[in-house]
């Protein structure tokens, strides 16, 4: 018998602190796996955010930063400046990436700064205890839309990867989800692509990775996943939108 | 007298929601009350713990590092606090989750197998509620029938529901403490 | 018999099912019997003869719980 | 009327409802979060608005434009997110625009922790945004203090036109007690500045602009006759066995009770120890601290931070006692450490 | 004979500290104007920005606000909420709308804010002396940008009416100039569409003017206008994005 | 060597470059932005990078990614930017990353002006985000100093894993003067933390979340046992005729060169006066302040602003002598105004 | 004959020359025998007999200097 | 000695590059020099001034309020600065755009129409150059010789070009001040 799925070594292997079924933990081996068959862990740094992802520097091992709560993308941008020959990530959530940090991704995205984004959209503020983010749905209940969200209350829930794919600087923007085997490993392959776009220096790269937060949710892991399914990817629907080639 | 009652366990355990329901429980009795939970709501998992106070007279101060008494409800909990119980003070201890026994001589220790026990009752998610029967019975710290007549006041609006089956684990407690536990 | 074999790194088990939800061969199942020191009944192999080592398990554990070995 | 149990954090948003205060505008942050989330049910059903900002900086700049159309606002927020609003902040003080900003504090800097401190006393008082300006800081010590505070900031806001801080450490905002609910206040200020539409009037300005040298001047000499009439009438302090006190603690915030009760232990064990408690943060209670000065050989600041309100309390003195310091981060310290704490300042005093 | 021209009353008519030959004098002329024809001045509140226009509240006869630099979307949210039936309108430069204050447009914008915006795209900083903006040109030489606007260190010009258009909270959306009589004619009319989408409470709408800064581009002020049609117009097309009917 | 005439914020820009620092990323405002203007044509002639950034907020965290690599980084801005930094400035203290962030000053509160002023002090030196912790503070006078305290800054980041503010009136900014133009510097200090890659050895990790309670302490006291290293051996001022003064007058900045004057004037008017300039604000060189005590009868703090620093000389004289202010706003007073102002407090003083 | 007439409030007007060129009759010119408060030769009509009235000197006016009659 | 002269005029009049002219010019005579300018970057149009110290010794203080001697651009700055200058001091006044005589009786008072000057000079963007050359001819506050040499050395780079020009009007100004204006 031979190991056909073991740990990657770009994790540190520590246990994280994530809920049962919380898809961080997901996440976080894609992009691990992708830099372990890239074979650029040591050149490779990543940026946390302020979000349940916030330990992330415990769980990657390869440098790591922990920005400032949304500043990710211009912390990456002073890293990119000074090590042009690094990969650097940023790994962010919708309340990181899309509310307090719209600017500096807008911004890093624009200057096609020569960095990679995984951007964890759960629809929810997670770390917090669930209150709206920028990608909560219509309708949806939480801490503070607690009427469910309303348009003309909360406005509506904004499309990032539909945004930033008509900038020039942008040469991979893809959205990609966790809920099924088979959607996991395209998403792995998004990531991999992200990584390479900057490998080849054609710009800024971005996947928007619909996850899942059972614990604010109010659900179970596996009634989680579905709820992805048949509510996030009607809205937030699945593809490539961007594809430089080099 | 200002009782001091620490509660402490993982972020799951339903730790929180037993300070609280006694905090509830002796403010309904007409003392004077604090509850203090240590919040760590940017974090998932990890430990959490709570302190209520219980006074006949104003609360000066919330807070303390010595416990009168404790409910402890994992070993890292019990690792961590044992030593600050006060002398003489009550230790309650989930034994399915904790695999020593209390190093101190000087408390009296009650023990009690809540994860078996909450899943026998039929009701997995009540263990806390367990164990605030069995502690409450035990210590008298607060009058048994008048919590039980307050059950409906505590869990009102959405938790309605949940009325019956938390009033059942807290029997379950309840009984639990009368039959195997003695006054020493 | 099993082409492919699943083990559990037990004390990482969050008991979340979504290897057994996922699994196509319905190999994993959680056992009641154990508490892991996280507080959780861990997943576990129970009707291993049945695994195809396709790993779907693994890809959808989140916690790194499982390992997967095929002929 | 029967006492509640809430939140620090629920009756601090209760408390701005009975004050009349119908806008909230904030972001998420542990310790506060419960903050936003009581309001986001609770101002609908007064016809209020709950509105999320995307950031705090939007947020404060939303309370700025609430604020300036006439409406008691208020916002809140912890660590990070009020060093956002420092910007802001700076703003609204020069526009005098009146409004709440909530600091339900945690531990710094930067991400730090959420554990409870008090090390945003500096950024509060002595003005963490940029130019000559004053907040008003009111420390609540109680959950009760949590709501009356809240009717009081948004009386002082509107009567000085200045944004009022309650800084309270997290564990206050997080913490249970039972809350007498009070009744709603009815006396509002008029606000003919208020930038609510022109009809009948000529137009009004809210500008923070003085390109004029003498203007900037003026402008700023104005703001410090406010703050010079706000000295001398809202200083305010609890003091307790201050009398015969030779010894005397400084502490404010929830701290302040921990202490209380230390003073009365120590007072058990013979030492001559009063306390004098903050109640406004800014204008600091000098004169409190001074007329201790005719007994007390001593003063001991305790704070959960590195040492920040005695300066303040070292000024007061101005050199006629030694001010010593206790301090811990990101932890209450309990009455028996603040007693023992107590105890080492007596004997170093010679007071033993 | 009968006056066929005269200034408006939404403006006080006192001088304003402008260039010679700036933009921004046509442009508050025609908000004034249309404030004037939809006989709502007394009902109005604008807000300035941080940039050329900072001093407009001594030029529009309305209540006015001075909000900080790029904050002025979030200082009419908050009057908007407290005053539902009022008109609300900001008038922001490149560097206060799309620069620093990218966030509060985007979410603004996004969340439908029943306000009116009228971005003022003259591709420099102009009150600070001519810095880059987000919306230099490729190429274009300014204080900041002293070897011209290079696509791999300052990235790609931003085209802000082509980002929100999208967005569904955003009811008018138009891209206009003043370089000619007949495009301050149109440009007239976008900003009282504007008004008037407010006015039914359709959502958010913005206006693009195209303008221009004779004195940072280093030109006389008729070189300005043509230098406007023959760089900005062809990177920044005119015309409505976005029409939301009532 | 031929001295250059040079703006002030070009000294400044200069300075950086000879200092070794390549990166710059700042956003505009005035009076700050030939800092940038200048490093954006400079930058790139030695391959560096010049970054406008989007913000203030975007600018300081684009120096917490530039300072994590390892490189020598700088930002600039002004009043209102400078409060946008607040939160950004409190991570990197707290992430001990050195980097150098010029506050090339106007009047506050608000927009304000941009007239000079010394009202962000307390900003500066107190802490104006969230949390223990500080900066250190450098305080130029002249356009010369404005090079050589870029340098001087440098150092001190690096040597101390922190950062470093420049603080000038706006007007040193736009002033010009000759400039005797500095040799590079070679040394340069070793980073071993730098998140660069972690190619042959163990990840590095910038962090500055401390969510454990003892960790949170511990991290809070290593960083004040840092701050106490930098105040036993960072003070630093210029004293002059300090002697056998009677009075003594602190000022900093540009505004000391005036008092300086004045000083020189009042003494001929037989007035025993002497000046101490902070030139380090934090540290704050109270033991030259306390040095004069031996024959300073009375302290006279001026100040652009509405007495900030003058804290900081109370605490240090500590009751020992009375401490007068004399202050303006948005304009340095001229040496006749300042010696009048001397003239008056000597008076007041019976020093005359 | 003139059908329009174009007036102009001197004093504001900063020479940036918008009316001249946008003018389609020629009416307009810089009077460079005067100097207003502001330091500049003002636009004043050189040609008022070509007016039609068409107002786009006024409304290409960054400075609102010109008021028109027509008749 | 310390000279402190003030340069004060509209915004786009050149006053700002008049006293940097000065400034040039005494460094390259050897003087210690500091110029001030008031800044005024975020405000388009206004007022502008600004003040050289030129000194033999090290600069104190490179500001004043009371200047030794005054160029004078427009009206609003001589109603400004008047009052400011020392008694006994220069003061130069740009009679084109000053409609009103001096009320100082103590002062040496050079006026000039710049604006004329200008226009007749064909160079109309040059009439800071005019009143420097005049006020320098008239004060020797600098050596003319030395300033006319170092032109080439203070117009440098970008601006060479208009070296010529602007000698062109300085000399006119010298002219003028040699014509026009008496050392009282
Ligand atoms: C400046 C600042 N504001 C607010 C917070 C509080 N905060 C921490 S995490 C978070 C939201 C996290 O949500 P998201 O980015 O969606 O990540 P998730 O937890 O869902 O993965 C917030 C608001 C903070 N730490 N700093
Ligand atoms: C927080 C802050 N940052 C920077 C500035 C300086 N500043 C003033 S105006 C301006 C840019 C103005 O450019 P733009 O918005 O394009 O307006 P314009 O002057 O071109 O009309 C800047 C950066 C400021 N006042 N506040
Ligand atoms: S709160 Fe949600 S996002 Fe955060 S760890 Fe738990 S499940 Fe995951
Ligand atoms: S490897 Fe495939 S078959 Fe085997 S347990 Fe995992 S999912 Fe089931
Ligand atoms: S998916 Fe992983 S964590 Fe979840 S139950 Fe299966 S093994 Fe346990
Ligand atoms: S600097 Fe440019 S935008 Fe500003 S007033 Fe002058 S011409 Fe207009
Ligand atoms: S109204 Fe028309 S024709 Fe008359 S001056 Fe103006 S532009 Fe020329
Ligand atoms: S357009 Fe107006 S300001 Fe310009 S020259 Fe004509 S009248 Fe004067
Ligand atoms: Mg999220
Ligand atoms: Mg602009």
């Amino acid at each position: 018998m031979k190991k056909v799925f073991v740990k990657p070594v770009s994790l540190t292997g520590k246990q994280w602190h994530y809920c049962p079924g919380c898809g961080h933990g997901i996440i976080h081996r894609l992009v691990a796996e992708c830099m372990d068959e890239l074979d650029i862990r040591e050149k490779t740094i990543g940026i946390c955010p302020v979000g349940c992802g916030v330990l992330a520097y415990e769980y990657f091992n390869c440098d790591m930063l922990e920005a400032a709560h949304g500043r990710a993308p211009a912390v990456g941008t002073g890293l990119k400046r000074v090590l042009k020959d690094r990969i650097i990530f940023t790994y962010q959530g919708d309340g990181d990436l899309a509310s307090i940090g719209m600017a500096e991704i807008v911004h890093a995205a624009s200057r096609g700064e020569k960095i990679s984004v995984f951007f964890i959209n759960n629809t929810v503020y997670g770390m917090t205890g669930g209150q709206m983010a920028p990608t909560t749905l219509l309708g949806q209940v939480t801490t503070t839309s607690p009427y469910g969200r309303d348009k003309d209350r909360e406005g509506y829930p904004i499309r990032i990867a539909e945004m930033l794919a008509p900038f020039e600087g942008t040469a991979y923007v893809s959205r990609v989800a966790i809920n099924t085997p088979a959607n996991v490993a395209r998403a792995k392959k998004a990531v991999k692509k992200a990584f390479e776009t900057q490998m080849q220096g054609l710009g800024f790269s971005l996947v928007e990775i619909l996850s899942t937060c059972p614990t604010n949710w109010g659900m179970g892991p596996v009634e989680a996943m579905k709820w992805l399914e048949s509510n996030m990817i009607p809205y937030y629907p699945l593809g490539d939108l961007k594809v430089k080639e080099g | 007298m200002e009782k001091q009652i620490l509660v402490a366990g993982f972020g799951g355990q339903g730790v929180l929601s037993t300070g609280l329901f006694l905090a509830y429980a002796a403010m309904a009795e007409g003392k004077n009350i604090s509850y203090v939970p240590s919040y760590g709501a940017e974090m998932r998992g990890g430990t959490a713990n709570c302190i209520v106070t219980i006074s006949d007279d104003e609360i000066s101060s919330p807070l303390t590092d010595t416990p009168m008494q404790a409910i402890i409800f994992n070993r890292p909990s019990l690792d961590r606090f044992e030593d600050s119980i006060q002398p003489g003070g009550v230790l309650v201890i989930n034994s399915s989750l904790v695999d020593r026994a209390p190093r101190r001589q000087d408390l009296e220790v009650m023990q009690l197998p809540l994860t078996e026990l909450a899943e026998e009752s039929g009701a997995p998610g009540s263990a806390n509620m367990i164990v605030l029967g069995a502690y409450i019975a035990h210590t008298g710290i607060v009058n048994i029938d008048y919590v039980l007549n307050s059950f409906a006041n505590i869990f009102k609006g959405k938790r309605s529901h949940t009325i019956e089956q938390n009033r059942k684990a807290f029997l379950v407690g309840v009984e639990y403490a009368r039959t195997r536990w003695h006054r020493s | 018999m099993a082409k492919g074999r699943v083990s559990f790194d037990e004390g990482r088990c969050k008991a979340c099912e979504l290897c057994i939800y996922f699994c196509p061969k319905d190999v994993i199942g959680i056992d009641k019997n154990r508490i892991n020191h996280l507080g959780y009944h861990p997943a576990a192999a129970i009707s291993p003869e049945n695994c195809n080592g396709c790993a779907i398990c693994a890809r959808m554990c989140p916690d790194l719980v499982i390992e997967v070995e095929r002929e | 009327m029967a006492k509640v149990l809430m939140k620090g954090n629920e009756a601090l948003g209760e408390g701005a409802v009975i004050a009349g205060c119908r806008y909230f505008f904030g972001y998420p942050i542990t310790p506060q979060s419960e903050v936003a989330e009581y309001l986001a049910r609770r101002l609908p059903q007064v016809e209020g608005v709950f509105l999320q900002a995307e950031s705090e900086l939007a947020a404060i700049n939303m309370v700025y434009g609430g604020a300036a159309a006439g409406a008691r606002v208020m916002t809140g927020s912890s660590g990070p997110g009020i060093s956002l609003k420092q910007e802001g902040i700076s703003f609204i003080a020069e526009a005098e625009l009146p409004c709440v900003i909530a600091n339900i504090s945690r531990g710094g800097p930067g991400l730090g922790g959420i554990q409870p401190a008090q090390s945003d006393y500096f950024q509060a008082c002595k003005g963490g945004g940029h130019g000559d300006y004053h907040l008003m800081v009111l420390a609540p010590s109680s959950v009760q203090e949590m709501m009356d505070f809240a009717l009081l900031a948004f009386d002082l806001a509107d009567k000085y036109r200045t944004p009022v801080m309650i800084m309270s450490e997290g564990m206050l905002g997080q913490m249970m007690e039972p809350v007498e609910v009070r009744e709603p206040v009815t006396e509002q200020y008029a606000k003919p500045w208020a930038t609510n539409g022109c009809a009948g009037r000529k137009p009004n300005i809210v500008n923070t602009l003085h390109l004029g040298v003498e203007e900037l001047e003026e402008r700023n000499r104005h703001l410090f006759r406010k703050y010079a009439e706000i000295q001398a009438r809202e200083k305010r302090a609890e003091t307790m066995l201050t009398k015969d006190a030779e010894l005397v603690v400084v502490a404010f915030g929830l701290l302040s009770r921990v202490v209380k009760k230390a003073v009365i232990e120590a007072r058990k064990k013979g030492i001559k120890v009063g306390l004098v408690r903050p109640v406004t943060l800014w204008p600091f209670p000098d004169e409190h601290i001074r007329e201790c000065l005719e007994t007390a050989k001593m003063f001991l600041s305790i704070e959960i931070n590195m040492g920040q309100m005695i300066e303040d309390v070292r000024l007061a003195v101005n050199g006629q006692a030694p001010v010593e310091f206790y301090g811990r981060i990101g932890v209450v310290p309990s009455p028996r450490e603040v007693e023992e704490a107590i105890m080492a300042a007596a004997e170093k005093g010679g007071l033993v």
